[in-house]
């Protein structure tokens, strides 16, 4: 793909778009390569919220009056749009705090089930003492703290799928740690450190072939705001997402579940607004989504988080999937060429998400990011909460650029080009090196 | 009609007072409990069936909807939406086939979602075209539903093949 | 107090401070009278978050960067800024979803410690069968079932103190429900219902004396915003409210724990963020506040909150509670004239924190509810979240009118006005009522 | 002088090089690891002390605080600014007594903490004045403490009446 192809994203220019984005109105602004942590929020997303806290403000659910009624349908409306933009029925999308709170839900209810707490429906819930949660090496902490959580709760083992020298797991790999004691299948659609698209259609049948008491749960924090979502086509379980990472709010994120899984799960946060009835005790809770929003909701968030959908679906997911990939693969293959620049995860030429992830021969992360940052490059540097994958690698952290669909091919050029300098500035950089630099 | 004059039509007035149909009914053939989470409230249904009979059905399948309702009861509490809408459906259900509450409930149902709009057909739904105006106040539409949608719970028991 | 006086709110005229509230720019919007249930925001909290999103936006905590770095520093010192607010160390205040959460935090924390997921610190926390946790029957579910299922969890029994007729508990009754064997006093500062304000420090004392081996957890929800509120000086253990009934964001609330307290209490929600080193099999955690942070925090929404308490700071809690206390004896005083309403919690004349929920006779809340909405008073209408507490009345739902610090006399007297109408328009009025109406 | 070479002055990048120290020390009087959450690294420093003597006492209280420190080593990773921080303490803090090493930490820390602001001295700071640039960099504060916190820890541990 030509630069010139780089600087569109579907219909229009990544230049006009930009100017939806207050963070980016002052042009010598630093390049922001770290929207895989958390992304700018354009004009129409700030603005939908403050509309509905200046002019709509209200309880939901509660009371009698035209106020919360209005509120309501406006909370109602975004979870509608939230759940279509996946590929979820209304009932199937549970707002929570962020994706890490929705695995936590997931994990603690399945605890809470195999404690006895809940009912009949919830025993395909229980785990026992010998029974398998399988991950891979490569989660998020999100999505392995909490099985490592659970498995201490139950008595049961978990089991991690092995990551390669670049940090790639593969359905062999995983294949070889199922079996009928699998209660859990863990995995990220995408990688937040090597930018793997997990082929979660064909994890889905394999695990429901070898493990069929498994239930699947995919971490798509970094999919959903970056490619076409489908959950029922894909088959998983549960699935959970963040606000943030997609132009939406902080403090608020998804838990998607099949229907009849949620209503049956127990909820591990219990409070206001779950439940039918309450005596001093004992309470009933409602069916989903509502048996898991305990208090106040995250309403205006919620109403934002809508908009920022509508947003993102004008440009459409597949452009901004064939955007930020083709940013990432020219990335890849311009540091193929760079000495003593390593890059994790999927080599030039294979398919990989918006982000890459490198080490830098001889000079520390976090050096490195301090100076691609006085260059005027904002990246992320660390184990990206991936410490075990990074064990693997070898590495204690690694340096991360990552796009959204305001990235321009300019600023990862700029990334490369400040690469391109590191090691010499740190004093470490070879002949070789030093000739291409 | 100002608004709350349109929510609160006097014949939901009475028929809240009224409350037709606040009773126990013996061995019902169906029973079903609804709670209305907002409010906390609750009412039970029971309803008795006769049996179908060959002459009454309006269909020829002679299947289960074509049995009639001889009775409806209800007991509960709530606010006096739910209270005249329970003693309305008292009213309007005795006598008709399953079939035809079953079409009853689903008019009335497409009456409270239309939010104001359209104007209900008295033809099919006779005094529960009082309950248009709750359509406007999302809030109010469960009250409305409450006792219908435990009739309906109660038709889908009686009526279900291993009864 | 006189209608001048309960017009002016510390040193500013209370039309004057609602010239800062959007919500209220439009003069002829309805009364807002359910602040107690979630308040409106004034300009400069609302302006406060977006420019920490327009301008600011970066993740914090992790990376080298400058942006990083600076939001990191706007992030503490929210935090700072909340802990003074409430007489808390910056290392005592935990960012939760809402006061919900916070209590969940708790409760999940010790049931975790029971079970063995913690170490000889937490030993404190490991409730047994037998043990006893205490809360009172006027509790709003949040501070309510998540004790209920710590008791389930761990076989703790829960017990109940009795409210007399008006909804009230005593120390007396406190006191015998304790022992030895309690583990835990849950209880609210504020009820949101009776409007009753507990004697803390009398409780805490109680508690220290009767029942040594308690913790004492604060339900804050309705003190914080409205009242003075020193956590060390009071001597609970842990505290929780939420930033949406304090002029702040949704989506954000506080844990209050004494330091070495949360220290030790296993976190029940996991995640990146939360930990020091991780395995595949094995996590280690943070010290407090940090341990309980799982995934990204709230980060817009805290600079917001600390927004909010300078707003309220500005004011001054005394003149804040002054203010709605008035208004809210005020409405007492002239109900006590009106038949066929009942007032629940405080009669004339004993202190009330600044709201009020009444029955009415013959109508159902509900329906008063819609009656006073269509009045132009918008208030709450239900069980308010304490089914246990409108049993113990003796009905099902209660009819609430709140304040917060922009409500007006005018507003309250609406709320009476239309509250003597009410009987006459479902034609339940008495021939003394219509007298009066 | 620009940002970054306000950061990375050459003796920083130099002593990140040299890692005076960084061995294996047995038989350490105290030993104290010392984690880097924000970025995963360690470091695990040891100390050992020649006993007070009453000499070399500064005051007379005659103390643990006037124990010398007769070696420091470290053994860890980390990114130049926190290696470069170990090597240079490792150089100033040799023969030092503990009250000396301990204002000598206190002093490091308030440079640190200075935002920029001020100029350290270089009497009492020796060399230790080229971290004053970090100050400037909330997020990697941390990394020039990490091995003078584990110091202090180990003279915590040292000087502990009831080691
Ligand atoms: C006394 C009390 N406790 C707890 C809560 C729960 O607060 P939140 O819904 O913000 O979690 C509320 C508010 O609804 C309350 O009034
Ligand atoms: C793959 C992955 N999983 C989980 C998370 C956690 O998301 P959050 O911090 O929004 O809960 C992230 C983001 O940090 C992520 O990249
Ligand atoms: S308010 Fe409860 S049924 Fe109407
Ligand atoms: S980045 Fe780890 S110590 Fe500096």
């Amino acid at each position: 793909m030509s630069t010139t192809d780089l600087d569109r994203i579907g219909a229009r220019a990544v230049s006009d778009l930009r100017g939806d984005f207050p963070a980016f109105a002052d042009r010598s602004a630093p390049a922001y390569l770290d929207s895989a942590a958390t992304a700018q929020r354009p004009r129409q997303v700030l603005d939908a919220e403050r509309d509905y806290l200046e002019r709509h403000l209200a309880p939901v659910h509660r009371g009698a009056s035209a106020a919360v009624g209005r509120s309501t349908t406006l909370f109602e409306d975004a979870r509608a749009t939230v759940a279509r933009f996946v590929g979820a029925g209304d009932r199937e999308v549970v707002w929570t705090e962020n994706a890490t709170d929705a695995l936590n839900i997931v994990a603690l209810g399945l605890a809470d089930a195999s404690a006895g707490l809940a009912g009949p429906e919830a025993s395909r819930f229980v785990l026992e003492a010998g029974d398998e949660i399988v991950v891979t090496e490569a989660e998020h902490h999100a999505n392995l703290i909490p099985w490592q959580r659970l498995a201490a709760r139950t008595g049961a083992r978990l089991r991690g799928v092995r990551v390669d020298e670049h940090g790639l797991w593969s359905l062999d790999g995983l294949a070889a740690e199922l079996s009928e004691r699998t209660r859990v299948v863990a995995f990220a659609e995408v990688s937040n450190v090597t930018g793997f698209i997990a082929p979660v259609a064909d994890v889905v049948a394999l695990v429901r072939e070898r493990a069929p008491r498994a239930l699947v749960v995919l971490d798509a924090c970094q999919s959903v705001p970056h490619r076409p979502t489908d959950f029922a086509a894909l088959g998983v379980d549960f699935a959970a997402f963040s606000g943030h990472k997609m132009l939406g709010p902080n403090g608020i994120g998804v838990l998607y579940g099949r229907a009849e899984l949620l209503d049956a799960l127990p909820p591990a946060r219990t409070g206001g607004s779950t439940i039918t009835r309450v005596t001093l005790d004992h309470a009933e809770f409602l069916p989903a989504p509502h048996r898991f929003e305990a208090g106040t909701q995250p309403v205006s968030q919620a109403v934002a988080l809508a908009e920022a959908v509508r947003y993102l679906e004008a440009i459409g997911m597949e452009a901004v999937a064939a955007h930020e990939q083709a940013l990432a693969a020219r990335v890849v293959d311009r540091l193929a060429s760079l000495p003593g620049v390593r890059v994790v995860g999927p080599q030039a030429g294979a398919p990989r998400a918006g982000l890459v992830a490198v080490g830098v021969e001889g000079v520390h992360a976090h050096d490195v990011g301090q100076f691609l940052d006085e260059a005027g490059v904002v990246v992320r540097v660390g184990h990206h909460c991936a410490q075990p994958l990074h064990r693997a690698l070898g590495v204690t952290a690694t340096t991360r650029a990552s796009a959204h669909v305001y990235t321009t091919a300019d600023e990862m050029d700029r990334f490369v080009d400040a690469l391109g300098e590191v090691r010499r500035f740190f004093g470490v950089a070879d002949q070789a090196a030093a000739v291409i630099a | 009609m100002s608004g709350l004059e349109g929510l609160y039509q006097q014949i939901i007035l009475d028929q809240s007072k009224r409350r037709n149909g606040d009773r126990l009914l013996e061995d019902p053939d169906a029973e079903h409990h609804e709670y209305n989470p907002t409010c906390g409230d609750e009412i039970t249904v029971r309803v008795k069936l006769s049996s179908a009979d060959a002459a009454d059905s309006t269909d020829d399948r002679g299947g289960p909807g074509t049995a009639r309702i001889a009775e409806l009861a209800w007991q509960g509490d709530g606010c006096s939406i739910s209270m005249a809408s329970a003693s309305t459906l008292t009213e309007l259900v005795a006598g008709r086939t399953v079939d035809e509450a079953r079409e009853l409930i689903e008019a009335f149902r497409a009456m409270l979602r239309s939010q104001g709009a359209g104007e209900p057909d008295e033809e099919v739904l006779g005094d529960a075209i009082a309950f248009h105006g709750v359509s406007k106040y999302v809030m109010r539409v469960k009250c409305a539903m409450l006792a219908w949608v435990a009739l309906e719970a109660c038709l889908a028991q009686a009526t279900r093949p291993a009864r």
